[in-house]
Order: C-alpha cells, then sequence, then structure tokens
C-alpha cells in the first residue's frame, strides 16, 4: 500500500508542477466545446440538445491528449524498467497511474464544465446529468487510456496510435455517457444508461490496470 | 536494517545461461559463480551483452536459454536486485530528497534514511534542489543513492561510472565495498577500472 | 445472365466488389509468399526454408 | 526462470516448430484452394443463375450470398485471432503469434466487405446507403478495431515483443465487442424505432438456402487457405530477419 501511495503522490505532484499541463488540458476542452457553435451556428436551440454530445466530445479528446504522458517519459527515463523490479506489482503501480490521470486530466475537465455548460445554453437539470455522467464516465476512459497508453509504449510513433486503438473500445462510454444525459429515450432509458455507465467504468477500472501491466511486462521484456 | 546484519549466504549463479534481445542471441554459455561478499566485473567490446546479461539478470529480459538462481535468498525478503542502468530514472521536476522517497515508498525494505543517503553520495546540500538542476554526475550519484536507500542483497550496475568525476569514481568503489562488505553481491559492467581489490572478472566475447 | 430486376446495378457492384477484394486478397498474399521465398533464397536458405532454426 | 522441461504431448511439439509447422500444413494448401475454387462456382451459380428471386426484396437477395459470408467472417476471423492470442498469452505458442498476425488483414479485408455489401443492399431496400443501426454500426467499430491492431503490428520493430502485446489488446478487444454490441444496439434502437429491415422475418425457402449455405463454406474455406498461406509466408519473413540479423553481425552460425 505504501508503495501505492508514493506512486500516487509523485504523479499527483508531477502534473501539478508540469508547467502548466492541467491548465492546457482544460483550455483545450473549453476551447474545442466553445468552436462548435461557430461551425454550427449560434442556435440555442440546437446547441442546448447537442451540448451534452459536446461536452462528452470535448472531454474524450481533451483525455486522450493526455495519455502521451502516462507511460511515455517513465519508460524514456527508465523508471518504468524499475517499476517491474519495485517490491509492489506492476498492476498497482498502474492503477495509481490510472487513478492519478483521472484526477489530473479528468476532474479538472468536470470542474470546468459548468463554463462549456453556460456557453452551450445548458438548462440546469442536463447540466447536473451531464457531471453525473462524466463522474461516472470518465474513470472508464482512463482505463481504456491506460491500456491504449500501455501497448503502445514499446513502439516508436506511439502518440498517435494509443487514440487510434482506444476510440472504438470507448463508444460504450460515449453512447451511455450521452445516453445518461439526453432525454431522448425518456427518463427510464436515462436511469438504466447511468446504471450502465456506472458498471462500466467499474469494470474497466478494475480490469484496465491488469492488462495493462501485462502489455507493458511483456512489451519490456 | 543495520549495516552489521548479513543476508544469509547467498550465491548467484547462472547455467549455460544464453542472453539476447528478441531471437538473437548476443552471448550464449554463461556460467557464473559469485558469493557473498563478492564483486564481478563484466568486460568485453560493445555489443558483447554486458547489458543485456545485466537485464536478465534482473529479470527485466527473460533467458533465451539455460537458468539464473540466486541461492539463499529468501523469497520473503522481497526482490533481490538492484538494477542501475544507463538511463538514471530521474524526473528534472523532483528534487533529490522526493526522487529518493519515492523510491525508498516502492522499492521497500528501506534502509539507509533519505538524508543519511544523499550525504553519503554527497548531495546533502543539494537535496531540496530541482532535480533539473543537478550536473550529469550529480544525476548520477542520485541515481547510486537509490541503491542505498532500500536493501537488495544483488547491485548490478551497468557503467556506473559515467559521468562521475574521479572523486565519484572513488565514492562509487566505496560503496561497492561496503555493499560486498555487508555480505552483497555486485555485477559491475564498465569499461572503466574500478578500484577495488577483490573483483573477479569476466569476459563476454564478441558473437561467443 | 438472367435479368437482375429493378437493382440490377446494385447486386452487380456488390459482386463486382467483392470479387475484386477477394482477387486483391489473394493476389497480396501469393504475391508476398512469392516475394519471401525469392528473398530467403537470396539469402541461401532456399532448401532450408521450411526447417527453419536449428 | 527456469527451462520448460515438461514433456509435451508431440503433435503439439511438431506444431509449435515454425519450420515443421510449415511442413504439416502446406500440403493442404492446394486441396483447400481447389475444394474453395469449386465451391465458388457452385455457389456463383447457385446464386446468380439457378436461385429465383425472393418473394419481398426480389434480386436484391442476392447482394446477401456474399453479405452473409463476410459478415460471419467479420466476426470468426476475430475469434480466430482471440483464441490465437490466449495460445501466444497462456501456451507461449510460436504458431498462435504468427496466426494472429496472419488474421488480422483478412478479417480487416472481410469486414470492409461486409460493410461494402450492406451498403449495397441497403440503399435499394432501406433507401440509404448508410444507416445507423445497430448491426452496421458495430461491424464498423469492429473494422476500426481490426484496422487499430494492423497499424499496432506495424508501429513495432520486435515481431516476439510485437505478438504479446497485440495478445494482450486482442483480448481486451474480444472483452469489448459483446459490450459495443449491446451499447450501440441500445443506441440504435432509441434513436430509430424499428424502421429496419429485420433479417430474421420469414423463414427462407430452400431456394435461397443452397446459395447461400455454399457460399458460406466457400468464403470459410477460402479464409482458412488464405490464412494458412499468410502464416507460411510469416514463418518464412521471421527466418529472413534472423538470417538477415545473422549476416548484419558477421557470424555464420
Amino acid at each position: 500500500m505504501n508503495g501505492f501511495w508514493s506512486v500516487l503522490s509523485r504523479e499527483i505532484r508531477l502534473s501539478l508542477r508540469g508547467g502548466g499541463e492541467i491548465l492546457t488540458l482544460v483550455l483545450f476542452f473549453v476551447i474545442v466545446g466553445a468552436v462548435v457553435p461557430f461551425a454550427v451556428g449560434p442556435d440555442k436551440a440546437l446547441l442546448a440538445r447537442i451540448a451534452p454530445g459536446i461536452v462528452w466530445i470535448a472531454a474524450f479528446l481533451a483525455m486522450l491528449l493526455g495519455l502521451e504522458k502516462l507511460f511515455g517519459p517513465d519508460r524514456a527515463d527508465g523508471t518504468l524498467a524499475l517499476y517491474r523490479l519495485a517490491d509492489i506489482p506492476l498492476s498497482a503501480v498502474v492503477a495509481a497511474k490510472v487513478i492519478a490521470h483521472w484526477l489530473t486530466a479528468a476532474l479538472p475537465l468536470i470542474l470546468a464544465s459548468p463554463v462549456l455548460a453556460l456557453l452551450l445554453a445548458m438548462d440546469a437539470t442536463s447540466f447536473w446529468r451531464t457531471v453525473l455522467s462524466l463522474l461516472l464516465g470518465t474513470p472508464a476512459l482512463a482505463g481504456f487510456g491506460a491500456i491504449g497508453a500501455a501497448v503502445t509504449v514499446a513502439t516508436r510513433r506511439g502518440g498517435l496510435l494509443a487514440p487510434i486503438l482506444i476510440a472504438p473500445l470507448s463508444v460504450p462510454v460515449l453512447i451511455f455517457g450521452v445516453g445518461a444525459i439526453a432525454p431522448t429515450g425518456g427518463p427510464d432509458q436515462a436511469q438504466a444508461a447511468i446504471l450502465l455507465l456506472a458498471a462500466l467504468s467499474l469494470m474497466v477500472v478494475v480490469l484496465s490496470p491488469f492488462a495493462a501491466a501485462l502489455a507493458i511486462d511483456w512489451g519490456e521484456d | 536494517m543495520t549495516e552489521g546484519q548479513v543476508h544469509s549466504p547467498l550465491c548467484l549463479k547462472t547455467f549455460a545461461l544464453g542472453v539476447g534481445r528478441g531471437e538473437t542471441m548476443l552471448a550464449r554459455d554463461i556460467a557464473l559463480s559469485v558469493s557473498a561478499g563478492h564483486g564481478l566485473m563484466l568486460r568485453g567490446p560493445n555489443g558483447a551483452g554486458k547489458s543485456t546479461l545485466l537485464l536478465t539478470l534482473a529479470g527485466l529480459l527473460s533467458p533465451l536459454e539455460g537458468s539464473i538462481v540466486l541461492e539463499g535468498h529468501d523469497e520473503d525478503f522481497g526482490p533481490a536486485f538492484h538494477h542501475c542502468g544507463h538511463r538514471n530514472a530521474i524526473r528534472p521536476r523532483l528534487t533529490a530528497v522526493e526522487t529518493l522517497e519515492f523510491w525508498r515508498g516502492i522499492n521497500g525494505n528501506p534502509a539507509l534514511p533519505v538524508a543519511e543517503a544523499l550525504e553519503r553520495v554527497g548531495l546533502r546540500r543539494l537535496a531540496r534542489l530541482d532535480a533539473a538542476y543537478l550536473s550529469a554526475g550529480q544525476q548520477r550519484r542520485l541515481a547510486l543513492a537509490r541503491l542505498l536507500v532500500s536493501a537488495r542483497p544483488v547491485w548490478l550496475l551497468d557503467e556506473p561510472t559515467s559521468a562521475l568525476d574521479a572523486e565519484g569514481q572513488k565514492l562509487l568503489a566505496g560503496l561497492i565495498e561496503d555493499h560486498l562488505a555487508a555480505g552483497g553481491i555486485a555485477v559491475i559492467a564498465s569499461h572503466d577500472a574500478i578500484a577495488l581489490d577483490n573483483l573477479a572478472v569476466f569476459t563476454l566475447e564478441t558473437g561467443a | 445472365m438472367i435479368a437482375l430486376g429493378a437493382h440490377a446495378e446494385f447486386i452487380i457492384a456488390a459482386y463486382v466488389g467483392v470479387f475484386a477484394g477477394l482477387a486483391a486478397l489473394i493476389g497480396w498474399t501469393v504475391f508476398a509468399a512469392r516475394q519471401t521465398k525469392r528473398r530467403l533464397e537470396e539469402l541461401g536458405d532456399g532448401q532450408r526454408a521450411n526447417s527453419s532454426a536449428q | 526462470m527456469t527451462i520448460d522441461t515438461t514433456p509435451k504431448m508431440t503433435w503439439w511439439n511438431r506444431l509449435s516448430h515454425p519450420g515443421q509447422f510449415v511442413a504439416l500444413t502446406r500440403p493442404l494448401v492446394l486441396p483447400l484452394a481447389l475444394l474453395t475454387g469449386v465451391l465458388f462456382a457452385v455457389g456463383l451459380w447457385y446464386g446468380l443463375f439457378s436461385s429465383p428471386p425472393e418473394k419481398y426484396m426480389g434480386d436484391t437477395v442476392r447482394i446477401m450470398y456474399v453479405h452473409v459470408p463476410t459478415a460471419w467472417l467479420s466476426q470468426f476471423v476475430y475469434a480466430t485471432m482471440a483464441v490465437s492470442a490466449l495460445g501466444t498469452l497462456v501456451w507461449r505458442h510460436p504458431m498462435a503469434d504468427v496466426s494472429m498476425k496472419a488474421a488480422a488483414p483478412l478479417g480487416a479485408a472481410f469486414t470492409a466487405m461486409a460493410l461494402f455489401t450492406g451498403s449495397l443492399w441497403g440503399r435499394p431496400t432501406w433507401g440509404t446507403f448508410w444507416e445507423w443501426d445497430g448491426r452496421m454500426t458495430s461491424t464498423l467499430v469492429l473494422l476500426f478495431i481490426y484496422l487499430g491492431i494492423v497499424a499496432l503490428w506495424r508501429a513495432f520493430d520486435d515481431q516476439l515483443r510485437a505478438a504479446r502485446v497485440v495478445a494482450v489488446f486482442t483480448l481486451v478487444g474480444a472483452v469489448n465487442i459483446p459490450i459495443i454490441k449491446f451499447s450501440v444496439d441500445w443506441w440504435s434502437t432509441l434513436h430509430q424505432p424499428a424502421s429496419v429491415f429485420r433479417a430474421d422475418g420469414p423463414t427462407m425457402p430452400g431456394e435461397i438456402l443452397t446459395p447461400l449455405f455454399v457460399m458460406f463454406f466457400a468464403f470459410t474455406f477460402l479464409f482458412i487457405t488464405l490464412q494458412l498461406a499468410a502464416m507460411h509466408t510469416e514463418v518464412r519473413r521471421r527466418r529472413i530477419t534472423t538470417l538477415e540479423r545473422r549476416a548484419a553481425r558477421g557470424d555464420a552460425r
């Protein structure tokens, strides 16, 4: 457990000192969301209708953007090899990193989502549903992200590959994430989507550290 | 864990070991035997497989054939191998103290306290400085301090003298000497001479 | 050829497309096989191509 | 860290040696190719000439004879890859790596064909080339996964290392595909209630089932043939890499 906290605190410390990385990510999130009205027109009714989708797409892209930082620098400076010699299982290290990734790449986006809600003319109910669905869904994105980053860490051109690999896997997260907000299917469907999203997140967060650790261990071997 | 506490009689042995990367065998039929308190110097031209052998001993690469045994090592004690490679595993934005505390946390078997380890490698005054401001030699010393904060019986050092000045090399020899005196084992790959008496030498040939 | 009804062009397009795809797949497989065989012979391993390694 | 000395079954041992595998399976390629050719000839004759138009869809039903087999292969090939991935991870079977690598582009090709024929079938039937219905959407996602796997293979220099990493990803994909399918079905029924054509309508008459079955086997045997041929090529390619590396290192062991 000791080692787990060491990794977690190191990761968070590194992101906080990362020279405004978190700020960049949040800005990216807000700007992607704010650019959409220029493309589809400032019609408030239309914007309010597609706002959940925009927020989710912006969060999805922003989280993909931060993936390269997950294992890339650790591999470059030799830390990853030493993780494999550490006294805690590699999967625990990966789990700590997934949690740190969520805290530094997803939580700031959720905190910034009111800005987007305002710009996209969301009403209060759908805003709160958006926050809830982001809270429930982003852990799954972080878990898939860890898998994508882990399988590409040993390659030379991993940067763009990881998003390509995990985007198809993330389809259910987007579907249930937006389904939990959008009123299309009525409240029953939204409720079901929330439950499915939570189940999916739970499963991905529990299983992804093992898959990612396996991929790192065998990719480095 | 104190300096005097000695590991149980320890012996690192390899049997007909073949090492390499992927399918390419770099060296084969390696039969090493290093017992507690002894060091082994790996020599050989570039590309002979020194680094690969060290990585294989550490368990970071799997052997292509043969086997590695560490006799007398209690599994409950935790991992047996410290590996110190070309890369220092130091992140510029963390201070020396933070770096060491982190390694102490995940490597287990805490030995020297962080402050003492930094004192030992001569970085006490730079302890609170971001690692980015350390010179290459100082970063190397910090990497060596990582070996001190967690006790592990076998040190595998890959070119440990690189970037070290004369004083640093003397320091390194002292660290290895202390480790061996405490009943440890060291396997060192280096092109430089290390001022230690009881080092056996094992030479790897190219294309062996 | 029988008459394919009102949507003949779709049916023909589907068959032509699929069989062009299959032909490309087969062609590619055969080409890759030939190429590797030739390369192996260049490397002086032609006879041992079937029994690799020691 | 010790050598695995447990005795194994001999056929398994023989199959796990790349050279032996090629020697054992090469005689199979030609008969398989001939069988595939015959099946295709029979299937095409039945499909295009012998079978009558269907009652509701008319002649467009003939697209089904190429659509259903490719759609089946798009999933069957992934299953092949997933089983091979297990072979790589659990038994470390060397031919499993090769099988995984050979199957990925084939699977991508068959999935693309399934989408192509599906949209050509959709135009006369639904009046649109692309419909975001559950089946087509999840097939599209499957195509993306295949292409990602092909890209992942190509991104590695060392193919042995690549095999185990790709195997992990393939299995992650295998676990995810049912979830994707479920979520996409849920989503498409939410957005467009039952306007799409259902394949499980009236039971199909025999004259349609015959060409369908023949084509189904023709495509499956084609896949098996191509898979074997591609595996042989891949074994040779690895042999080439080994030889080239040896030549580069200048020793003639």
